[in-house]
Parts: structure tokens; sequence; C-alpha cells
């Protein structure tokens, strides 16, 4: 049993949902069972770090690693399961874009750490923080220490293979292990080093029903705001759908919800930066010549750093906003 | 009822009292309601600004002021007195193309516990708003008394059409707003030349010969086109033609006596109001002789067809549907 | 200091700019510009694109993000583009884009448009020199220049917490 | 004109003619262009003469407002400011609309006055005194008061017009058309506020402000 | 998937650089030599294998360095360093072809406009010249081999507009042997020069000039004439353009009419002819308007017609000897296929009315220069009698005002070049017909080519009176005796420094030439664009003045700008020239610069559709992808940068090419231990 290939999945900075997607699979776990031997698995299993050091260097052959690189246990724990996988895979969108926690990128991180220890809505009388290092009868104890901006896993570690969403397509997922399973039995092929798994090549406009048009927006609204016609193009309507710029992979969930992408699959194949393409894109179809009413128009925007941005912040161009560079937040 | 805010200026409790009369009488029949600005100030006229620049647009400006304090349900201001009406409208333009003039000037309101956003608020003047807001057909129709056989020369002067900083009239030399207005008023309203030539301003104080000789243009050119009276709609320019016409005629030997009154005095007329409540009889050369006319059957002698003009010959070219948006104006182009 | 930005001095800050130009006016303009020996800052570096309208946002964001302290745009003006209208698409993203750098606390300041016909080299360099003016004034950018200061975050946080505490 | 002034204008056109007097003012054309409200655009004048052509006084300026400017651009400061031109425009803003050049040629005669005024350098006293009893009585009232102004005035530059003018006078006076007792604003000590503001300010920023 | 930076592929090519001396142009700011050893020493890692300066690049001795290193060491990559790349890229990418390097795969960096020209500190601009050059470096590791795009030229010509410039270009054409189509708007062709007279500075007559050439360019076996028609739409590209053309209904057989005129004699409606007449004359409803139009057919005005209006009349049927008329007439619309296309739309004239202070329009005897021309004309309404308004009186004074409408930023702030001449034609025309008194009020007189100072000479000898400034108004309001019945122009006489009332019988505007009131659209529609003030933009105002930068479309004469006969006429030889060269190279090459849709990551998402001037974008229903048609495409670049899906890539100015130039310019290719330094 032991001649098993061995498989680990680590959480950093995300929310869980990214393991709940992995179990989602239903009876397919079970095929990862009867081919793996799981040696690394927190949310499933106990296991221990110093267990997971002791392991021989590249012993692990399969790591999915979700979560970004908020602290310095996340920074540690990258390092580690690195030296230990043959194949890691940056999984779900915090560990490849950084996600909604890469969000908190936009501030200065002791923010972050006032926000959560002393806001109204915490019940924090007596101001106690936590402290990194701490004596106790027992000795010293640690909790990790916060980094000033959230990371990608490739701008901490190098990554295999890429595998988008939040969380991944239950499908996809199963695709993915059936793919790894066919490479075990040498039946397929692994795909070139630094690939994107699990999604498409095109954006999810490929795989959305809607009927599409010559783009020219007059105004941007919000799908509450107005009835949307259900077979147009929600962008066409002037609903900001980050659809165009979205890679492919989720069959337009959300748009054949009648609510417009939110842009969870990050950048299509070869982007450097997800929200200049929607910005460019965005910008080029406004139907208008002169600054003021481009103005106007723009107004129908109220956030888009936020609208841009959302799931890609951390993996963009500029990584983070101002506060966070600075220690002297703006 | 459309409603406005009045700086009346100093002239209307003075000089232009029949103005400030006729305008009373004649605002309510057209609907136009009239809230005077509280403690507003002289404008400084045309001297202040000679003096010195920053006090000249705060004592402006403090009136602007006041203005926007009091604007509740309008934003507009109107002047019936040109110089006032240019320096308020002048003051508000200046302060955004200049900033720092803006800026400086907000400084000395401060001191007197004002200030005043340029821009925020609509300079314009009495004939405007009552042609563009009120409307020719609305003044037609309050019309009881045409005043037919009167031939009137429309006189605006200068500072009404120029410098137009809001492109508000439909020319700066030959506007027809004032034309329109009289003809609605059943006048016989002549192509004056000099509509907005100059009456000579405070040259009369400075310069008295200068003056006169612009009296006497403007007055001689009336009298040759055989206009029974002058309308004006500028305090200024009334108390020069009318007043220092003797003063001019004795200068020239000339004898001309042409009355001039006040574009809001012939619309009370035309409205079937009694002259002596337009302000009547206070006009030093006397309007009755062109007052008999009203109403009179009597054939008027021909008037000479205006030079140059013939049925043979070559085709004019169409004149100029008036400058701007205000399609208004359009079926009321001269003749 | 020097290789990333040649022109640094100790007195004066000495910023890093990087212009786009059109390949049919501003490029042509700062040509002029040079053939006329009008002078301006050496902080600018140009790029030739054949249109504004070839700008990408990427481009802007990159410069910014690798170390140029502000960005400048330049095409052909309103209704003479070589293109017929592109360099209104320029507008509109130029628009946008500053909004966004905005959201990310960065001065829209940093990103400017000006638009310099084939003749108007003067102007060019006139443009020149005042944004490298409003850039010197704002200081330098150094984005991601912070990132070595990992630890330092964290202790202020906690000496603060514990003032709070106190 | 005081005769010391007649000598020097005097010494002034000796030097203009022997062609002496090269050295050009150039500070002049852009303290005038930054005493005016608004852009004066001065630079711009082509000497068309528009301005000279549309004027109805022009026949007493001793310079066409063309003139006026060649001289302004030449840096004849004394010319410039000695110049009655300013001070016969009736501000009939002919020529403002006219220029080709979209010149603010009413608004730079103000700023000449203003300047001549400082500067001591107008010839005739008439016209700078009225605007000074004007803006006296409106500093004073808050209001003009045409009246006084009008007597105060003619007694002392046309104390022989007077009894022509009196028929004119009385007749304005029966027909309550002059008040003898002048108004005053409820809050005049705002105004007199405002103004002493501005002009510590107007003292302080030089001449005009607006720049 | 996300960061820019960081790992790089090892770089393999072998990379040249080379700096330009430029004389001392360049190194006398730049020390040449220092950024020479500086890009080979720091960047040999990023495949530079050789630095050189020298003195001339461009000369032969120059082009021989490089082309000896591509052959001896082999290189794959060229970095020129001197002037702008509009002067010499050209010159360095031959060199690289004759070594046999693609000459695609040459850089070349402006260190002489953009530096050494506009720089003044030796230290700082060496450094900006090695951040110039390392950009340069880093860009064309990114270059790719490629061939310029040829496309074959039809022969066929279209000439818009039948003024002397169209006609001109296509009698040129024509006689080289090549088929042209000349569309004008008007019933015949001729333009405005068929309305003059005179001709400055010659007085040869305008008709006796042009109606031969107008007659020939109707009767040339190679040119198809089209008037009363309009171009409608514009496809395809040089070489190959489509043309749709709407010729509308004449309601006159042109094969059955014989141009005999009766229809016109006997045509009971009466019209005032505010074209070729000016407003000053009249046609019928029915005409041709002028005796010597070409095409002899006339032209029905439906407007007008009796019997369109009433259903009744009919008259020219009844009369017409040939049964020419049919009233049931509708518009054709033609397509044809041109290789090239060449703008003569002309001008039109500024409208005197609008400078209301000079009484146009108000005052009956003020006149503009174009009804003077048609007072003027033996032809005209007048049969040449100069008279007023009234049609008989001949005026004894005449003031002549130069510059309306033009110099004046309340109009048009341009000069009209040709007011001036015009001025001076009148003021000698009247002189000699009238013997009346002539003023003419100027500016500044301007009268620069070939004889026209030695005409201004002449009228200044017949005793025209020259007064300089520019008028303020033209009155009807006499003020001084003697002033009573005339029109008073009042103007500051600025060489006497003194205001001037001049009392005349009548005043001539010398009003400026405007572009067409649609040429934006017309611009629009030809994929061309317009200046400021709405005259065509030229390819370049010196070097290339009747190229448009749409390749393939040419204009010529006033469309261009104001501009005199002669001008005009050598502008459409020149255009037509221009054409025919083109027409013999059969095939023309085109610089490869393009973007193309890489379909398997196009989504369909469409944003790109809308947004190319030239229509290469199409969209497939069926695959649901975009594509873009290279030759149609112009590589502006825009789709590429708007894109979504990143999914269109553009050939030379390619992301990877952008980008990489940015991180060379701003030195992060050292390597962060340089950076640290």
């Amino acid at each position: 049993m032991t001649t098993k290939p061995k498989f680990a999945m680590y959480w950093a900075a995300s929310c869980g949902g990214c393991e709940i997607a992995v179990l989602n699979i239903h009876e397919k776990i079970l095929d990862v069972d009867a081919n793996f031997e799981v040696v690394f698995w927190p949310v499933a299993m106990d296991a221990k770090y110093h267990d997971l050091e002791a392991m021989e260097d590249g012993s692990i052959l399969l790591t999915l690693f979700n979560g970004g690189i908020r602290n310095d246990e996340n920074e540690r724990m990258a390092k580690l399961l690195r030296r230990k996988s043959k194949i890691l895979v940056a999984f779900g969108s915090c560990a490849n874009e950084g996600c909604i926690p890469g969000l908190a990128n936009l501030r200065d991180s002791r923010d972050i750490v006032r926000t959560a220890f002393n806001t109204v809505s915490t019940d924090n009388v007596s101001h106690v923080y936590p402290m990194h290092s701490y004596d106790v009868p027992e000795g010293e104890i640690h909790i990790p220490k916060i980094l000033p901006i959230l990371q990608t896993l490739d701008q901490v570690v190098e990554v295999d293979y890429h595998m988008p969403g939040c969380p991944p397509e239950s499908d996809q997922i199963a695709g993915v292990i059936d793919l790894v399973i066919q490479v075990l039995q040498g039946k397929a092929e692994l795909p070139p080093k630094g690939a994107v798994i699990g999604a498409g090549n095109s954006t999810v406009c490929d795989e959305c029903a809607r009927t599409r048009n010559v783009k020219s927006i007059e105004s941007f609204t919000r799908i509450w705001s107005a009835a949307t016609d259900p077979a147009l193009c929600l962008l066409e309507q002037g609903v900001p759908c980050n659809g165009p710029a979205t890679r492919s992979g989720c069959k337009a969930r959300c748009p054949s919800a009648g609510a417009q992408c939110i842009g969870c699959y990050g950048p299509a194949e070869g982007v450097l930066d997800y929200g200049a393409r929607l910005v460019s894109s965005f910008a080029s179809v406004i139907n208008a010549s002169d600054p003021e009413t481009i103005d106007r128009i723009l107004d129908g925007l109220p956030d888009p750093a936020g609208q841009f941005y959302r799931f890609n912040l951390a993996g963009s161009l500029l990584r983070a906003g101002r506060p966070a560079w600075e220690r002297e937040p703006a | 009822m459309k409603h406005y805010l009045l700086y009346p200026g100093c002239s209307m409790e003075a000089s232009a009292r029949a103005y400030y009369d006729s305008l009373m009488q004649v605002a309510e029949p057209i609907g136009l309601e009239l809230e005077e600005i509280k403690d507003w100030n002289c404008c400084g006229a045309t001297e202040y600004l000679g003096i010195s620049l920053t006090p000249a647009y705060a004592l402006i400006s403090r009136n602007l002021a006041l203005a926007s304090q009091q604007a509740n349900g309008s934003r507009t201001v109107v002047a019936p007195c040109s110089a006032c009406y240019l320096n308020l409208a002048k003051a508000d333009y200046y302060m955004r193309e200049q900033p720092r003039l803006g800026k400086m000037v907000n400084e000395a309101l401060a001191a007197g516990g004002l200030a005043y956003q340029p821009g925020s608020l609509d300079v314009r003047h009495l004939l405007d708003v009552i042609v563009y807001d009120i409307g020719l057909e609305t003044v037609k129709s309050k019309v009881v008394r045409p005043l037919s056989n009167l031939r009137v020369a429309p006189y605006l002067g200068c500072m009404v059409p120029r410098p137009d900083f809001e492109k508000r009239w439909s020319d700066h030399e030959h506007p027809v707003e004032l034309d329109q207005l009289l003809k609605a008023l059943g006048a016989e309203v002549i192509d004056f030349p000099l509509k907005t030539h100059c009456c000579g301003g405070h040259m009369t104080q400075i310069s008295p010969d200068t003056a006169f000789e612009l009296i006497r243009r403007l007055v001689s050119s009336a009298d040759h086109y055989q206009a029974d009276i002058m309308a004006t709609l500028c305090p200024m320019c009334q108390l020069n033609l009318d007043a220092y016409q003797g003063e001019m005629n004795r200068h020239f030997g000339t004898h001309y006596r042409m009355p001039v009154v006040f574009f809001t005095q012939l619309m009370g007329l035309a409205f079937g109001l009694k002259p002596q409540d337009l302000g009547f009889g206070s006009e030093l050369v006397s309007a009755k002789a062109a007052l008999t006319k009203i109403g009179l059957q009597v054939p008027q002698a021909p008037a000479a067809p205006p030079k140059g003009r013939k049925e043979q010959g070559l085709p004019m070219p169409k004149p100029l549907p008036p400058r701007g948006s205000r399609a208004l104006a359009e079926g009321e182009v001269q003749k | 200091m020097l290789p990333r930005n040649g022109l640094v001095s100790n007195e004066v800050f000495e910023p890093t700019i990087i212009g786009f130009t059109c390949n049919w006016c501003s490029y042509r303009a700062a040509d002029l510009a040079g053939t006329a020996r009008i002078k301006y800052p050496p902080n600018i570096r140009l790029i030739r694109l054949m249109c504004s309208g070839r700008l990408d946002p990427t481009f802007v964001l990159k410069a910014l993000a690798n170390g140029a302290d502000g960005v400048l745009i330049t095409g052909c003006h309103p209704g003479e583009c070589h293109y017929i209208e592109q360099n209104y698409k320029a507008l509109r993203r130029f628009q946008l884009l500053r909004r966004t750098l905005a959201g990310f606390g960065l001065e829209p300041q940093r990103l400017k448009l000006v638009w310099a016909s084939a003749a108007e080299g003067a102007k060019f360099a006139a443009e020149v020199a005042s944004f490298t003016e409003e850039i010197r004034a704002l200081g330098p950018l150094q984005w991601g220049k912070a990132r070595s200061a990992q630890t330092e975050a964290w202790e202020e946080a906690l000496t603060e917490g514990m003032e709070v505490a106190a | 004109m005081p005769q010391r002034q007649v000598a020097m204008l005097g010494v002034v056109v000796e030097q203009v003619r022997a062609g002496l007097r090269t050295e050009e003012d150039l500070s002049l054309l852009s303290e005038v262009s930054a005493s005016t409200a608004g852009v004066s655009r001065l630079e711009m004048c082509i000497q068309c003469g528009t301005c000279g052509g549309s004027c109805p006084s022009a026949a007493d300026m001793d310079h066409t407002p063309r003139m006026l400017f060649a001289m302004l651009r030449a840096g004849m400061r004394e010319y410039v400011l000695r110049s009655n031109t300013p001070w016969i425009c009736v501000s009939c803003y002919h020529c403002v609309v006219r220029c080709p050049q979209n010149v603010h040629i009413a608004d730079v005669m103000y700023t000449l006055k203003g300047m001549a005024i400082k500067a001591k350098l107008y010839q005739d006293s008439t016209a700078p005194d009225f605007s000074r009893t004007f803006v006296d009585m409106v500093e004073e009232y808050g209001r003009s008061f045409e009246f006084g102004l009008a007597t105060r005035h003619y007694l002392k530059h046309f104390p022989l017009r007077l009894p022509s003018m009196t028929p004119m006078a009385l007749g304005m006076l029966s027909k309550e058309r002059m008040t003898i007792t002048p108004k005053r604003i409820r809050q005049i000590g705002q105004l007199k506020a405002i103004l002493k503001r501005a002009k510590q300010m107007e003292a302080t920023n030089g001449h005009g402000g607006a720049s | 998937m996300s960061s820019g930076n960081g790992r790089k592929p090892a770089v393999t090519e072998r990379i040249g650089v080379y700096v330009c001396h430029c004389g001392s142009n360049i190194a006398g700011i730049v020390n040449v030599q220092e950024v020479a050893e500086w890009a080979a020493s720091r960047l040999k890692h990023r495949g530079v294998v050789i630095g050189r300066d020298y003195k001339f690049m461009c000369s032969s001795l120059g082009q021989e360095l490089i082309e000896r290193d591509i052959k001896e060491l082999g290189l794959t990559r060229v970095v020129v360093a001197a002037c702008s790349p509009h002067l010499h890229e050209k010159t360095f990418r031959v060199a690289c072809e004759r070594a046999g390097l693609n000459p695609f795969l040459m850089e070349m960096v402006s260190i002489r406009e953009q530096v050494s020209w506009v720089h003044t500190d030796k230290e700082v601009a060496t450094l900006k010249a090695q951040a110039v050059v390392s950009g340069g470096v880093e860009r064309v590791l990114h270059h790719e081999a490629l061939e310029p795009l040829r496309v074959p030229i039809h022969p066929a010509t279209l000439v818009v507009g039948g003024g002397i410039a169209g006609i001109q270009a296509a009698l040129e054409i024509a006689d080289a042997g090549f088929p042209v189509y000349l569309v004008e708007r008007e019933p015949s062709i001729g333009g405005h020069m068929a309305q003059f007279d005179k001709t400055f500075p010659t007085l040869d007559c305008a008709a006796c000039i042009l109606t031969p050439r107008m007659v020939q360019a109707g009767s040339h076996p190679n040119i198809t004439l089209m008037t009363w028609s309009e171009v409608e739409k514009v496809e395809g590209f040089v070489g190959n353009f489509e043309v749709t053309v709407r010729k509308r209904a004449r309601m006159v057989k042109e094969d059955l009419c014989t141009g005999c005129g009766i229809c016109q004699e006997k045509c009971p409606k009466k019209v005032v002819d505010t074209i070729y007449e000016a407003g000053l004359g009249y046609r019928k409803a029915v005409y041709t308007p002028f005796a010597q139009a070409v095409p002899k057919f006339p032209v029905m005005d439906v407007e007008n017609c009796t019997y369109f209006i009433k259903g009744t009349c009919k008259a020219c049927e009844k009369f017409c000897p040939t049964n020419a008329i049919d009233f049931t007439q509708q518009d054709q619309v033609l397509r044809l296929n041109v290789g090239s296309i060449i703008l003569a739309t002309g001008y039109e004239i500024f409208d005197a009315r609008k400078v209301s202070n000079y009484g146009y329009g108000r005052l009956a005897n003020v006149f503009t220069s174009l009804e003077m021309e048609r007072l003027t004309n033996a032809a005209g309404p007048t049969n040449g009698q100069i008279v007023l308004r009234d049609g008989k009186t001949v005026p004894k004074s005449v003031g002549v005002i130069h510059c309306v409408g033009s110099r004046d930023r309340n109009f048009n702030n341009y000069c009209s070049v040709i007011c001036c001449m015009q001025s001076l034609k009148f003021a000698h025309l009247v002189h000699e017909r009238t013997g009346a008194r002539v003023y003419n009020f100027y500016i500044d007189m301007r009268t620069p080519f070939k004889d026209y100072d030695e005409f201004y000479q002449r009228v200044l000898e017949e005793g025209t009176l020259f007064v300089r400034g520019k008028v303020a108004e033209v009155t009807d309001a006499a003020r001084l005796p003697g002033e009573e019945g005339k029109l008073i122009i009042q103007v500051e006489d600025t060489l006497a420094g003194k205001q001037r009332r001049i009392p005349v019988d009548m005043v001539i505007l010398s009003v400026g030439l405007e572009p067409r009131p649609d040429a934006q659209e017309v611009a629009r529609r030809f994929g061309i664009s317009c200046s400021v003030n709405g005259w065509f933009i030229e390819k370049h105002p010196k070097l290339d003045p009747v190229a448009t930068m749409t390749e393939g479309i040419y204009i010529a004469g006033c469309a261009q700008g104001p501009k005199d006969i002669p001008a005009t006429v050598s502008q459409g030889a020149a255009a037509a020239a221009r054409v025919l060269g083109k027409i013999q190279q059969k095939e023309l090459a085109l610089e490869p610069v393009r973007a193309s849709v890489l379909e398997e990551r196009c989504s369909g998402c469409r944003i790109c559709n809308s947004l190319c001037p030239f229509n290469a974008i199409t969209y497939h229903e069926d695959r649901m992808v975009s594509e873009i048609n290279p030759a149609l495409c112009q590589g502006c670049g825009t789709c590429v940068a708007a894109c979504p899906a990143g999914a269109i890539s553009g050939t030379v100015f390619s992301n990877e090419q952008v980008l990489a130039q940015i991180e060379g310019l701003l030195l992060l290719n050292l390597g962060e231990e340089a950076l640290a330094a």
C-alpha cells in the first residue's frame, strides 16, 4: 500500500471554500483515496508540521495549495511544501491571484490588525492584542507575523500549475484528478510546466449563451437597479460584467444566472494585468468623446479598483495600494 | 408667475424713476415677479473699475453675495440698468475666467462675512427675460392699445448687447430683441442703424463736447428716420439723450425735440395703463406729441422708404437668422 | 540608486518619467523639439507607439510598478488623429485608468494626457517640462519599495496595540 | 499741467527724437496684462486698427487705442500713462466685440486709468476727479448720488457751464429725478470693511491681482 | 501567472549595438564611446555581443560596418542609436537586408532628437542615452522577421469634385491612358472658376482658359463624367476601393437630349440662382447653370418645378424636340472599383452676413466678392455692368474691404490667401469699367507670388486709394454733410493714426474661403481627417502635400486649404502624378504593422468590433469569433489594446516589445545587484 503516490493539500490565507469544492466532487474522492496516499491535509486529517518536515524532499507527488501568503507561517509552509512536492499546484483564486483576502492590500497592514482587534464590533475592552512571542510556564509560544502585503503563491515560490477559480468548479477538479490518474497509469501526458489547468483558454463570453452585438455603452447600471434582458449581453445593457476578460471554465455560471461575472477565474491566457484589460475594454466602448460626458458615464463605476481587481489585486502589476507600501499611510 | 431677484441700481431711484415705476406697473400683467435684493449697493458704474481692480470687483460682488444668500426659488438676477447688468455679469464671468480674481474678491467679501461662488447665479437683463422667458406671445396677449402709427427708434445702447459673455443676444451690433418687443406692442419700428451706438456715457460729466457730439449723432439719425420717439432700456442713455438734449441743441444750434422713454413705459401704454402711472411727464423732452398719435387713425405721411431697396433690380441676400438656439427669435426677424 | 534612475542628484529629487508618443503627431513633435534645439528636462524616456489608441493601460501600470514616478501619454489633437478617432479611445481609457489608480491610493496626477500635433515641438517640450515639475513636487513613487520592511509593520502594530491598552 | 511735467515731457520727447531711449521697458506690457481683469491678450494685437476705427470718441483721443497698444509694447511708459485715451473711452465695447484678436480692450483702458492715477501721470484731472468723487460717494453711502455728484463736479470743472445747465438741473429736480439728500445703505459698515480688505490686498499684491 | 518581472528565458540572440556620433550633433553632448562600451559590457547578459560607435552611421562606411558584423559575428539583432527613425529607419533596414538579416530585426532609437539636441548636461545625457539604448536592446529581442504586405492596385481612379483641380487631375491621369471617374455634385463641372470673369494677375478671361479643359474632360475616352452625383460610401482599401455613387435623377434622358436649351426657354418657373449666380441672378426650374456647361444636358430642380409642386405644367416636355424629358426618372446607385481616390471638393465662401457691422444683407449696396465676380462677368446678370443693387446706377465711389471673415478669431483665424489679389483685381476692374474712385482697405498687403506684386504696383498707378486698417463698420447712418444717401465706411487709417469716415456708393466685401460645410462628413466617409479649421489634412505639410494619412487617398485644391488657381492646378497635377506612380507599380508594399486575432482565445465578446474606423474587423456569427482583415487594417493597435481577453496581437508594436522596452528604459535588465547599488 505504501507504494501509492503521496497527496497533500494545504490552506494558507483562504476561506476553506476550496476544500469544500474538493469534497464536492462526491464519489470521485474515492478515486483520490484509491490512487493516492493522503499524507497531509489539515482540514481533513490530523497531521503535524514536524511530520511533514521529516519527510524526504520531493516525496509528495501532488500538492494542492490554496490560500494566499498573508503571514510568515503561510510563507514558511509554502516554502516547505515546495521542497517536499514534485508537483505544486496553486489551487484556487487566493493562491493564484490573492482573491478577496488580497483586497486587504489596499490598506496598511496595521489597519488590518486594528480592524480585527479594535473596532466597535470587537468586544475587546482591555485592548488585548496578539503578540508574536509570549512566555508561558511551558515556555515561549509563537503566533505568526502578519506581512505588509498578501502575496500570491508564485510570488513566493515556484509553481508548477495554476488552477483558478473561487472556488475551482468541482467538475474541473474532477477532470484534473482524472488527468493526474491517467498520467500515473501512463495513459496521458502532463501539460507543460507553468500551465493553467482546470480551466478554458478563452474567456467567459465564450461559454455565455447571451447574444452579443457591437458594443456602445451610454451609461453603467446595476443589475438590481434596472430589469435586464435575460437573452442579451449584460455589458451591452450597461451592467459592468467582467466576463469578457475573465478566463473561461465556469460555464458562465453568473451571467447565465442573471448576475454579472465578477472575475473569480482571473485573467485569460498570457494576460499580464487583469484589471488593465477591463479598464481598456470598458473605456474603449464608452459612447462619448468629450471629457465631461465621459466622466459622467464613468461615475456609474463608483469603485473601479474594486470592480476590476476584486480577485486579482495581489496578482496585479501594482500588487497593492499605496498605504500597504508606505510606512506612513497616505 | 416667473420669479426673479431684482437689482434696481441707483438711477432707478432717481433719474430713472419712470423706468422703475413703469416696470412695476407692467411686471404684474405679464407674470413677472421681482424680489429686490436686500440692502444692495452701487455697482460702481464705469468709474470704480478705473480706480483699482480688487475693490471695484469686491464692490460689485457684494451684491452677488447678497443675492445668492437671498436666492431661494430663482438663481437669476435681473438688472434693468445696462451698466449694472454689465458690471454684475462681468464680475461673475471674470472671476470664473481668472480664478485668482475670484479668490481675492472672496477674501475681501470675507471681511464682511460674505462669500460668492462665481457662476452660481445667472445675471440677465430685463429685456432678455421679457423676450425669452415671458415671451412675446404673452406680451402680445396683454396689448389692448396697439401703438399703431407710432414710429419708434429702438435704442439699446452699448452695454447690454456687448460684450455679451454668455451669448444671450441675437447680435452684437443689430440685435432684434427690442424691435420684436416693440413690434409686439403694435408700434412701427424703424431699422435704426445706431441702435447700439454710444450715448456719451459719463462723457457728459468729463468732456461735454465729446458727449454732445455722440448725443447729436443718435438724435439726428432718429430724426432723419422720422422717428416719433426713441425707446431705450438704459437709465444712462435716457438721461444723456433726454436731459442733455437741450444743452446739445444749444451747443450745435440745432432744434431737435426727440422724446426718449423707457421701453417699459411703452409696454404700459400698450397695456392700456395710465401714462402718469408710467412716469410719463418726467421726461424733459416731452413725449406728448408722440402720445397723441397713438390710437388716432389719421393717415401718416408715407415714411420715406429706406434707401436703396427697390422691388426690381438685383435680388438681396436673405437676412441671417439670429445666432444661437434662441429659436424664439426666428419667426420675428426684421420685416 | 543610479542605475534605476540615472538622474538622481542628492539635492533635488529627479523623477523618472516614461512618455508614450504616437507615431504621427507627438513623436514628430518630439523630433521637432529636437531639430529646433528646444531644451527640456532629461527625466523623460520616450516610447513610440503607432497611435495613442495603442496605449494599453498595462503599459502604464508596468511602468509605475517598475520604478517610474510618472507617465505622460501624448497623441494627436482630437479630430486630427491619423487613425480618424482613436485618440478618443485613449482619452476614455486615460480617464478610467486615472480613477482606477486613485483607488490604489496613487495620485492621479502621476498620469497625464497631452495632445501635441506634429507642429507643436515647443508645446511638447513645455508640457514635458511642466509635467516633470509636477512629478518632482509629488515626490518619488518607488512602488513596492516597502516590501523589504516586513516585520516592522508587525512590531508597530503590536506596540500600537500596547499603547492603546495602556 | 504743471510746468515741471511739461519740461520733463519735453526732455523725453527730445530723447525719443534723438533715438536715445532705445531701451524698451518690456515690463510695461506684462504689468498691464497682469493688472487686467480676465485675460488681456494684449500681446496678440496685430495693429489692424479695428478699435480705433470703431471708437465713437476717437476724435477726442490723443492716441487711438491701437497706437496706445503699440506704445505700450514699445515700453513708452510716460507716453502711455499720460495719454487721455483711457479717459475718453466710453466703454461701448464696440472694439471689444470686433477685435479680430479678442483683446480685452475696454478692461485694459480701466487698468491704464488706475495705473495713471497711481503714477499721477494723467494730464487733465477732470476724469480722475470725477471717478474719485463718484467713488468717494459710493464708499460713503454705498449708493451713487447723481445730484451731489453732478453739482460738485460741475462746480469744480465747468463752473461756466453751470448757468446753462441750471434749467436742466431744475427740471430734473422739479420732476423728482434728482434728490437733494443722499441715500445710505443699511450695512454700510460691512461694505466699508470689505473695501478696506480689498484695498489692503491690492496694496500687497501689487496693482492688479488677477494674473 | 501574475508577476510581470522575474524569471526570464535565457537570451540566445546575438545583438549588435551601433551608436552614431552624427558628427558632433550627438557626440557633442553624449559620450557615445562610453554608451557603446556600456552596452557591450553591462548588457552582455542580454545578448549584446558587440557595441560600436562611429562618426556617421548612415554613411556607406557606417552601414558597411553593420553589414560586416552581421556576416562575421553572426548577429541576429541590430540596435542603432542615432537620429529619429523617421529619418533613417529605412536606411538601416536596407543595410540589414543586404547583409541577409531580415530588415524588421533592426531597432532604431533616437539619441539625437530625444537626447543630445534637447539636453545640456553631458553626464546626464549620457546616462539617458544608455537607458534609451537599453530599451532598444530589450525591445529588439522581441522583434520578429516580417515581410512587407503586398497588395495589387486597381488601375482606375476616382476624382471627386469637378473644379479646376479635379479636371486637371482627371485629364493628367486619363492622358496617361488610365480610366478615371470624375464625380461632380452640381449639374456641370467647372467649379468656382467658371463663375469668375478675369483671373489675377494676368487678367485673362476665366471662361476662355477653363472651358476648353471642361470640354476636353467631358469628351475624353478615358474619363467617365458623373455630374449631379455624389459619393455615398467608400469601402475597401488602397489599391482596391469600392465606391458607391448616387447619380441623381436629371429628369432628362442624356441619350436623347441635344442640349438645345428649348426646355429652359419654355420653363415658366424663375428661381433665384444662389449657386452659380451667387444669388444675383435667376435660372429656370429646368436648367443648365451656364451656357458652356459640361455636360450640356440640363437638370430639373424638383423642389421648384411647377409640375412636381402642382402636378401640372410639363411645358418643357411639350416643347422638347427630342422627347428627352422624363418626369419618372429615378436616382441611380452605381458601384465603382478604383485603386486610388483624389478628393478635390473645393471650398465655400464665408457668409458675410455674420459680420453684421458690415451690413451685408441689410444694406443693399454691400456686395460679396463672389457677387462681384458675377457683376463683372460678361455672361453675368448685368452683362458685365458694374451697377448698384437697383440694377442701373453706376457707382461713383467703391470701397473694397479685405480680410472679411479671415484673420479674425470671431470667424476664421486663418488668412484666406486669395483675398488681397482678388481685391486688387476688383479695384482694377471697377476703375477700368466705371472710372469710379476706388478705396482698398487692408490689414496687410500680401502679394507673394509670380507677377503678383507687379499687379499691386499697377493698381497703385491706376490711382486706387489704399487705406491700411481693418474696417470697423459700414453704415447708412449719415453723420456729416455729404454722407446722406451713401454708405459710410468707418475705419482707422492706421498709417495716419486717425479715424476716417469715407462715404461710398458701393462696398465690396472680399470674403474669405471656408471648408465645405460637409467637409468633416466627407473626411469621415473617405477615412481621412480634417484640421482644426476644417481643411483636409495632408500627409506632410511640406514633403507630402497631396497625399493623406490614409494610403491611396489624395487631396488637391482648396479642399486642402485656401489657394489660388495656379497652386490649385499644380496640386491637381501633383495628385495625378502620385496616383500614376502607384498605378505603374501594379502592386504596393505596406508596413507590416498589423493586428490579428488568435481565434482559440477570442471569446467573441465583440468589444473590438466597433473600434476600427477602417472596418477591418468582422464578426463571424457561426464560429463566434472576430477576425481582422490585414489588408484593411492600418495598424493603429487600438483593438490590440482593447481586447479584454488579450486575444489580439499586433506586429512591430506587440505587447512583448513595448513591455520589454519599458523594462529596458527603467534599466531593470541590469539585474537586482545593480538595482541594489
